[in-house]
């Protein structure tokens, strides 16, 4: 019997088989957003957006919130949900200070405190 | 007969996209990155490929979760991208191979390789980045492409060891199709970088630098690592690494030539690496 | 643990479901043909099974050929149909049983399988007259099903030795997952018939019963047949014995016991073979 | 060095990806049937839809002739192409005469001549 259980690894939720179940609506939802009609729909009454795609109450309080990380608990994906960036103005790294618990100025100093000086070239 | 005459590592993420638009190529952030891609368009105009094969993977533009292959192949003979929600512009379409990538698909098939078949598809940032970069000013619609793309977004992803198998097959499949073509085999995406989550923002470029040595001399032993390996040591988004091991299976056993290697990181929230290898005869 | 219960075969050709609709099945067209289905029933209504993984092959409904997967397995919580266009009435929709399959998707990953994973698909005929046939006046209401299907409408489609593989995996998988649950297998389609060009209504009566034969004694016969060879035996459609491999692999090593067998032909323009196959413990 | 090309079969014309590559905008706009107002739209002008889908002449010619067979010549599958019947009225067995140069009721001769008599029952 094999244990297809993923790893944990720590600060990562695992966007696996129960994750892509529990945020279909959700996910769904975003990637709607490829279209520009409907991420005008979503700015213009989000609340009838959300309700359109049945999202449950805990995904709405969390979208209202903001809140990427309580979003990818309950089954977001990274890929859809950065279509978000396009409709609130983020970048990466916005989003990457957002979930990390960090403002925008500490998550580019995180960045470049690990990488930079390792460039290679030519 | 069919000959693969290259392959070429590059990271496709958007920012690079957005970066040419608005003519950043020589800012001190993007310099040192932009640096590398003269001279392997250099090496693309010398060689002049007839077809590229872009291994690359979807970012929810067209696989999404209702129908999402594992590997899926393009068929057709032009593959249109769009607005994919965050601002990335549009390009003219890429134009396709029909007749090589059936030819591809009948050996994959053969060989017990399970692909989903895309006679219809737009393709995202994953494959119009890399073309805009190699092949720029819209010169990429003077090359036939076809777009092979790997599951990166949600699990059960392909093994490592799987996606290099998957590559290997396109390899001898490219190999065996009976018209002269040279062709080049683009891996995109990688390296470090994860999006998601309180642990957004891990790079590790030891891990990066470990990996291109190994994709050129021993990808064996990358084929070792599972995905949550590459996760724990270059964050989530390390797995794509899975289109770098494709193009590696595609130019075959022996260990090719490296001719040019660039990283540099952070770009965005990624460790770039850029790589030209040259496979033996 | 899970456990697969039995495994059966029938015909999902749209003339059936037709046939129900209109209450014919005790016309002399029809007689011999439903006269299987109540002893099926009634071992159904006896075991009790809770979840049945159904093979089926799309006809043209939702695996278009835009985006076209050689194995593709259903992991929604709820299945729907449509219109196809030819007059057969949609049935209220099936349900899925998420949990195991996508228990399923990573066992299969797991052994370099390259599945299309389904989290929004509608099922057609090849899906829904099975049930209907099983499980009459929407009882099937009550089971959970898994819909995989397989790719037998554009070539190259996968080989029987694949498909049968392909099932043996899924068999794998049910038999490791660590609930307890009664699952039947389902394979669904054949046998010989051809639909389309000057050989149209070709049939094979002889092999269809060999086939079945072999089926239960030894599927490993029946996988060294290409696809090309069925075609030729049985028809473009007897490619459709796909999915009574799968269902056979599925079974296990063993030989099952033929419990029940029925084949009648011609029923519209095929020949319809029903089995009811228990695998040994 | 392996070749792929289908071993032919007669009668048949095997629908590879030569073929889905030729008969791609015709299978598209049967694929469409699947909607009740795609085949009244149809019906009601054949012509404009054919166009709308860039059928080619040759196709639109065929399927004016109704000649099935020359639709799976140009790259026509028959599983899209059974959405026809539902348009025209036919049943398969009206299309297995029509390709097979038989009228329905040889058709259904020739079934019962290969098939009636091998029930095995119980
Ligand atoms: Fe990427
Ligand atoms: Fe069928």
């Amino acid at each position: 019997m094999t244990d297809y259980k993923m790893r944990p690894v720590e600060g990562t939720i695992h966007f696996d088989g129960a994750q892509a179940t529990k945020g279909f609506n959700f996910n769904k939802m975003c990637f709607s957003f490829n279209n520009e009609d409907a991420r005008q729909a979503f700015l213009a009454d989000p609340e009838a957006y959300m309700e359109k795609f049945k999202l449950s109450e805990e995904f709405k309080q969390a979208l209202r919130d903001k809140d990427l990380n309580k979003l990818l608990e309950l089954g977001g994906s990274i890929y859809y949900m950065a279509k978000l960036a396009g409709i609130f103005g983020w970048n990466m790294q916005v989003i990457g200070g957002m979930q990390s618990g960090r403002t925008t100025e500490e998550f580019q100093a995180y960045l470049d405190s690990q990488g930079r000086g390792k460039t290679t070239n030519g | 007969m069919a000959k693969i005459i290259g392959g070429i590592t590059t990271s496709h993420i958007p920012a690079i996209g957005v970066a040419i638009d608005k003519g950043l190529e020589d800012t001190p952030y993007y310099r040192d990155l932009f640096a590398i891609y003269p001279p392997i368009r250099e090496w693309l105009n010398e060689e002049k490929p007839d077809i590229a094969v872009l291994f690359y993977n979807d970012h929810g533009l067209e696989m999404w979760l209702d129908k999402k292959p594992t590997f899926a192949i393009g068929c057709a003979p032009e593959y249109e991208n769009a607005d994919e929600g965050w601002g990335i512009k549009p390009i003219p379409p890429v134009t396709g191979e029909t007749e090589l990538s059936w030819h591809i698909v009948n050996h994959l098939i053969e060989n017990d390789f399970d692909p989903t078949v895309c006679q219809d598809i737009k393709v995202d940032h994953g494959a119009t980045v890399p073309m805009t970069l190699l092949w720029p000013n819209h010169t990429y619609q003077g090359i036939k492409v076809i777009p092979v793309s790997i599951n990166c977004e949600r699990h059960p992803m392909p093994k490592p060891s799987r996606s290099y198998a998957f590559g290997k097959a396109i390899g001898d499949a490219i190999r065996c199709w009976e018209k002269d073509a040279k062709v080049v085999v683009l891996g995109t995406g990688g390296l470090s970088h994860q999006l998601d989550g309180p642990r957004a923002g891990i790079l590790n470029g030891d891990f990066d630098n470990y990996c291109m040595d190994k994709l050129v001399s021993d990808p064996q032993e990358l084929c070792k690592f599972s995905n949550v390996d590459l996760i724990e040591k270059g964050g989530a988004q390390m797995v794509e690494l899975a289109m770098w091991l494709a193009m590696r299976g595609a130019l075959g056993e022996g260990i090719p030539e490296e001719r040019l290697r660039n990283y540099v990181s952070p770009i965005s929230n990624t460790g770039v690496g850029v790589q030209l290898l040259i496979p033996k005869d």
